[in-house]
């Protein structure tokens, strides 16, 4: 039996002036199906959608079409209505007939404008009532990862009351933050202690996943610690694995020295020389160091701020004189600018040159040559360390962790594919995220700020025990589904997975928690077994068959 | 339905795009239907050819830039599915260009209007 | 009448065969030729089987006509257009008309030919074909019925000594000789390292064998890059293919025969193994060049 | 599982051009998996099947109907009124459905819409590769998992073929693995390279006597 359908036109108080209202309502009131239709002019505000209550429950309707602006704009105010109304608030259908039609053409549109109901009318006579409902989830995270990031995140997740569980691949937490600790003053120890004390941080050291199934809210994860292994569920995960740093000697060619003995002299990384200024007991202090950044990794940000603290460091300390080749400062982030002025000030020399500068061996020294962009010649220079530059990798378990998670990566190998909808520290599978090195972020700034982002989106998500989904809005039709595996390949969220039903036929199921209602499983489906409420085959081509003539 | 142009917008990318061609008053033909889809990785091969059988003069299937779909993949599939139903159409000796994929992002409603008017243009010159 | 191909295994230290490649026709008039041009300077004369999958005048033919001419064929039989029953009933006809060499090949897939829809038979591999003239050679056929006539065939079968990757093939070497074969002619070689390894190798596991070195003369660094990318079983290295660039135009065949020539010479002094086969299809007529080149004649 | 591809549609169109109305069956088991045959497809080949006899002036009804296997009689026999309405079928089923279906309903034509191709396995999403020939005497014992009589371009025993590219690739076929060469590094990974070694007769071609017939044991 065909289902009530009342129409609502709104002329958005006199902005829609190009459309003849009253023809239009004689014509609507002819489609199959619609047994009201009332013109009003305010229906967003409260006096208008009072009288759309009153009709809904007095016509007794059982659809209702909108025709006024757009949906992006209004669509969430009118299912409230119809949950006023005690309408089922899935059965709404609106027609753009303000941004996509009266505003956009000049001259007459009523003809479009009826077209556009009598498709949005079309629709809604298939729409089937969705129902609501609230899915316990699972309220404990874990956090990968033993690191700055990883330990923070943990500290301020106890904070908001979830209980989480920090892996950490190595035997003990806080590994390479000592370069941290000398130029943030960030006391680290402290924060290992706080972690370690934490009744709600459950650490688990030298311990690796080693299998992670299920979904957000019921994450199952295997982990392998010292032989035993333990299964344990998650609501959300959270990576915070770091990254790793290679001296930029050895992989970038131009920068090689030309010959062997190099390996012999003093180069080394900004964190090792960061230790020889923290260790007293050095025998010769270097007189002249020689820095390097910005040849091989365009944002050197991170780079540029340690070689300002290193460098600063060494004056007090040693007063040895300094100088730092790079191609340019660049100092856009907090506080940078102070402390290059400052460096400057204290008779840091800048040497700025295009091509990376030459480095070979002089009497046990380093020797540095690099054409300098303001005196036009070459800069010879022999120096007793050289701070050379570092690229910075993804950490090594990077490849095995994307695998067992099934998540993408980006072009240079860290997590989180290159798309904006997933910053700043979202990944494609609800429930996963990721913050600090492992991202390829390495400002401690932003860093800080992601932190306290993934702790809101967590709480946000797991603190009630519970999320409202709508049930079965993407559903795989167990009698037609012929476990091709397609769905399950092509789902960009994950969120299908093979059960067994009734004992022996295995079926793809979609999980209403993870599913993030795009349709690509609904379109490829070759036994056309899904159907996506609201958006199915019958319900798009009703709406191309209301496109009659023009 | 002669000489009308189906277009499947996404809800994240082209339906926004020509809300705000609406909001700056941009003028584009008159011929065209919008259908809303989630996501133009939900626009099936089917819904191409039957819109094509009732007669739409082209369809335009418009999703997000590459890259930055909101759900990571669905502008990709939904380019190969535009190329397999000009493939479809070639087969049978139909002109295919009038099926065409265009990607836009939220705030690019100049792209919406500029890829309506190719499209009719492409009309004309394959004289649908 | 030439001496058998089976004596001159034993007695000559460096063996020298070529090959002829029978035409896509009836017309025999050139075969003859290249007959009588090197029957008196080669130990043997082998003729191809359909090479490359590309129709032509049959090799047994061709074996008949060397032998009316006084030459010692070697008749090379692939597995790919003729199932048991025929190849067992060409031996025959083949023993009983005085030809007693054969060479045993899987032979090259129809993709590679210019029949390209036809139905490809291998019905046999290589190994299982020298077995089964060994079984004749017994005096049955393979199905274990007695032969009113037996025959006692001298058996070769090829090898590729530069394949990628190599423990494969040498896989199947072993096999070969298991079976039994009494000389190997390899596919073209162009690294001297390789086929001493190649040499060693069956040395250890059968000394009685005789080996002889593929020899293809590459006509221009063109035909090379061709050959390697199309020729199954052809690794031409980039510094050959460098050699022959440098030679001015028109002098490619001429570079060719004189590469081809050092390496016969460097295998023969270095005594790398028991001879070379020569294989320049379609030019023939150049052979005596190379082997005179090469101080063989 | 069987694995089908799409007719190329001058054929189909050649097949259907007598008919005004037809039925374009599907079947929703293994040509429904690899994307050829299933309820998808016969819709959009129905689809582009009108379009072209629309674009053509010479109209064509078709009706859609896809059941579960047809290679089943009795499942085939579901469609007896829709075949009663049309003059002719076309079966988008592999090869075994369609003479199903021409068997159950001889009065009408039946034209196959896909090609049989071979048993296989997807390699990727989208991308099937050939696995098994049913030479009904399977050797997969001796070659560490891997069948040489299809997944070898000369269905050799006694592989390699002294034509294998560099790298271990086919002789025809650059991008496809020499199967002997994937066998031998198997057995060696396991250690059972003797398999290998050992030589194996002339294989029993008529193990099938095609037309083949298995016969279970009626229990």
């Amino acid at each position: 039996m065909e289902p009530k359908i009342g129409v609502f036109l709104c002329n958005c108080g006199g902005a829609i002036n190009n459309i003849d209202f009253d023809a239009a309502v004689k014509k609507v009131a002819k489609f199959p199906g619609v047994t009201c239709v009332n013109l009003s002019s305010d229906l967003c505000l409260e006096k208008g959608r009072e009288k759309m209550i009153s009709c809904i429950r007095g016509e007794n309707i059982e659809r209702v079409v909108v025709a006024a602006c757009s949906p992006e704009f209004q669509e969430h105010i009118f299912r409230k209505v119809l949950e006023k109304a005690g309408l089922n608030d899935h059965l709404l259908s609106m027609a753009n007939i303000r941004e996509q039609c009266s505003w956009t053409h000049d001259g007459d549109v009523t003809e479009k404008a009826v077209e556009l109901v009598k498709m949005a009318v079309n629709r809604v006579r298939l729409l089937q009532p969705m129902e609501k409902k609230e899915l316990p989830v699972n309220r404990e995270v874990l956090v990968v990862g033993g690191g700055f990031s990883a330990s923070n995140t943990v500290l301020q997740l106890s904070r908001v009351g979830l209980r989480t569980t920090l892996l950490e691949k190595e035997a003990v937490l806080g590994a390479g933050t000592e370069e941290l600790e000398s130029f943030y003053g960030f006391d680290t120890g402290s924060m290992i202690s706080a972690v370690e004390v934490d009744k709600n941080i459950e650490v688990l050291t030298s311990a690796q996943m080693t299998e992670v199934g299920g979904k957000i809210g019921d994450f199952s994860v295997r982990i392998r610690q010292e032989g035993g292994e333990i299964l344990r569920k998650y609501g959300a995960i959270v990576l915070a694995t770091g990254h790793q740093t290679e001296l930029a000697l050895d992989s970038e060619p131009q920068l090689r020295a030309e010959d062997e003995a190099i390996s012999g002299l003093n180069i080394v990384s900004q964190e090792q020389f960061c230790c020889m200024l923290g260790n007293s007991g050095l025998e010769t202090e270097p007189k002249t160091i020689g820095f390097m950044f910005d040849f091989s990794d365009e944002n050197s940000r991170f780079t540029t701020l340690a070689t300002l603290n290193n460098a600063l460091a060494a004056k007090k300390k040693w007063g040895s004189e300094i100088y730092v080749f790079c191609k340019n400062v660049k100092v856009d982030s907090e506080g940078m600018e102070k402390l290059y002025r400052e460096a400057r000030d204290c008779g840091v020399v800048f040497l700025k040159s295009e091509a990376p500068p030459r480095i070979t061996a002089e009497n046990g020294r380093v020797k540095i040559e690099a054409k300098d962009v303001f005196l036009g010649e070459d800069v010879i220079l022999a120096c007793d360390v050289l701070v050379a530059e570092e690229l910075y990798l993804p950490a090594e378990g990077a490849e095995n962790l994307s695998s067992l998670l099934s998540i993408r990566r980006d072009s240079k190998g860290f997590f989180q594919d290159e798309n904006v909808h997933l910053y700043p520290v979202g990944s494609e599978k609800k429930g996963i995220f990721f913050i600090g090195g492992c991202r390829g972020d390495l400002d401690l700034g932003r860093v800080l700020t992601d932190i306290s982002s993934v702790v809101m989106k967590v709480h946000e998500l797991l603190s009630s025990g519970k999320i409202l989904v709508e049930l079965e809005k993407v559903k795989a039709d167990p009698q037609k589904c012929v476990a091709c595996l397609t769905c399950i390949r092509v789902c960009p969220h994950g969120a299908i997975q093979l059960v067994r039903v009734d004992g022996s036929k295995e079926v793809a199921e979609i999980s209403d928690l993870a599913c993030d209602a795009c349709g690509i499983c609904a379109a490829i489906c070759p036994a056309k077994a899904i159907k996506f409420q609201g958006y199915r085959d019958e319900e798009i081509l009703a709406q191309i068959e209301a496109i009659q003539e023009l | 339905m002669n000489g009308c142009i189906v277009a499947f917008c996404c809800e994240h990318s082209a339906y926004p795009a020509a809300d705000l061609a609406g909001k700056l008053r941009l003028h584009y033909p008159e011929n065209i239907r919008v259908i809303r889809v989630p996501c133009a990785g939900r626009v099936d091969v089917i819904h191409i050819l039957k819109a094509l059988e009732k007669g739409a003069a082209a369809v335009l299937v418009l999703g997000c830039e590459d890259g930055a779909c909101h759900h990571i993949t669905g502008n990709t599939r939904a380019k190969e599915r535009v190329k397999y139903c000009n493939m479809l159409l070639k087969e049978v000796q139909i002109d295919g260009r009038p099926v065409a994929m265009f990607n836009l992002s939220p705030n690019a409603p100049h792209k919406f209007v500029s890829a309506v008017n190719e499209i009719t243009k492409i009309i004309k010159e394959s004289g649908r | 009448m030439a001496t058998p191909f089976r004596e001159i295994l034993k007695t000559k230290d460096f063996v020298v065969t070529a090959e002829v490649g029978p035409v896509k026709g009836s017309n025999v008039s050139k075969a003859i030729e290249h007959i009588e041009l090197l029957k008196d300077k080669v130990d043997g004369l082998n003729v191809t089987d359909n090479q490359s999958s590309v129709m032509r005048y049959p090799s047994l033919g061709i074996c008949l006509l060397i032998k009316e001419h006084g030459g010692e064929p070697v008749f090379q039989v692939t597995c790919r257009d003729r199932n048991r029953l025929a190849i067992q009933a060409d031996l025959l006809f083949a023993y009983s008309r005085g030809v007693s060499n054969v060479l045993c090949l899987t032979g090259d897939s129809i993709d590679v030919g210019d029949h390209k829809e036809a139905k490809q038979v291998f019905d046999l591999d290589s190994v299982q074909l020298i077995h089964l003239v060994h079984t004749l050679n017994s005096g049955k056929d393979m199905a274990g019925n007695e032969l009113d006539g037996g025959i006692d065939f001298c058996i070769g079968t090829t090898a590729t000594p530069s394949a990628d990757p190599l423990e494969p093939q040498l896989i199947k070497v072993e096999k070969k000789l298991k079976a039994g074969v009494s000389f190997i002619q390899t596919q073209a070689i162009y690294e001297l390292d390789e086929l001493k390894r190649f040499t060693e190798f069956v040395r250890n596991r059968d000394e009685k064998v005789k080996i002889l070195a593929g020899i293809v003369p590459v006509i221009g660094a063109k035909m090379a890059a061709y050959m390697n990318e199309n020729v199954p079983g052809i690794f031409i290295p980039q510094h050959l293919i460098d050699e022959l660039a440098q030679a001015p135009k028109g002098t490619g065949v001429s570079k060719g025969i004189e590469i081809a020539a050092r390496m016969i010479k460097q295998i023969k002094e270095e005594k790398i193994c028991d001879g070379v086969h020569i294989m320049f299809i379609g030019r023939e007529e150049k052979v005596p060049e190379i082997l005179e080149a090469a101080g063989l004649l | 599982m069987i694995i089908a591809e799409r007719k190329p549609m001058e054929e189909i169109e050649q097949a259907m051009a007598p008919y005004k109305k037809v039925l374009v069956a599907g079947c929703g088991t293994c040509v429904a998996v690899c994307w050829a045959g299933g309820e998808k497809e016969v819709e959009i080949l129905a689809s582009q099947l009108r379009l072209a006899r629309s674009a053509e002036g010479n109209e064509i009804v078709t009706l859609e109907a896809t059941v579960e296997r047809q290679c089943e009689k009795e499942m085939v026999a579901e469609l007896k009124d829709k075949v009663a309405e049309v003059e002719a079928v076309l079966s988008l089923a592999c090869g075994s459905g369609v003479q199903t279906m021409a068997e159950l309903f001889e009065d009408k034509p039946v034209f196959p819409a896909v090609n049989t191709t071979f048993i296989g396995m997807p390699e990727k999403e989208g991308l099937w590769v050939e696995m098994c020939g049913a030479c009904g005497d399977c050797v997969l014992d001796r070659t560490g998992g891997i069948c040489p009589i299809v997944r070898c371009a000369k269905g050799l025993l006694n592989g390699p073929c002294g034509g294998t590219r560099k790298g271990g690739k086919c002789e025809i076929d650059p991008e496809k693995d020499c199967a002997w060469v994937l066998i031998y590094r198997r057995l060696e990974k396991q250690g059972r390279l003797d398999l290998m070694r050992e030589y194996y007769s002339p294989r029993n071609f008529r193990a099938v006597k095609r037309p083949g017939r298995v016969q279970a044991v009626k229990a």
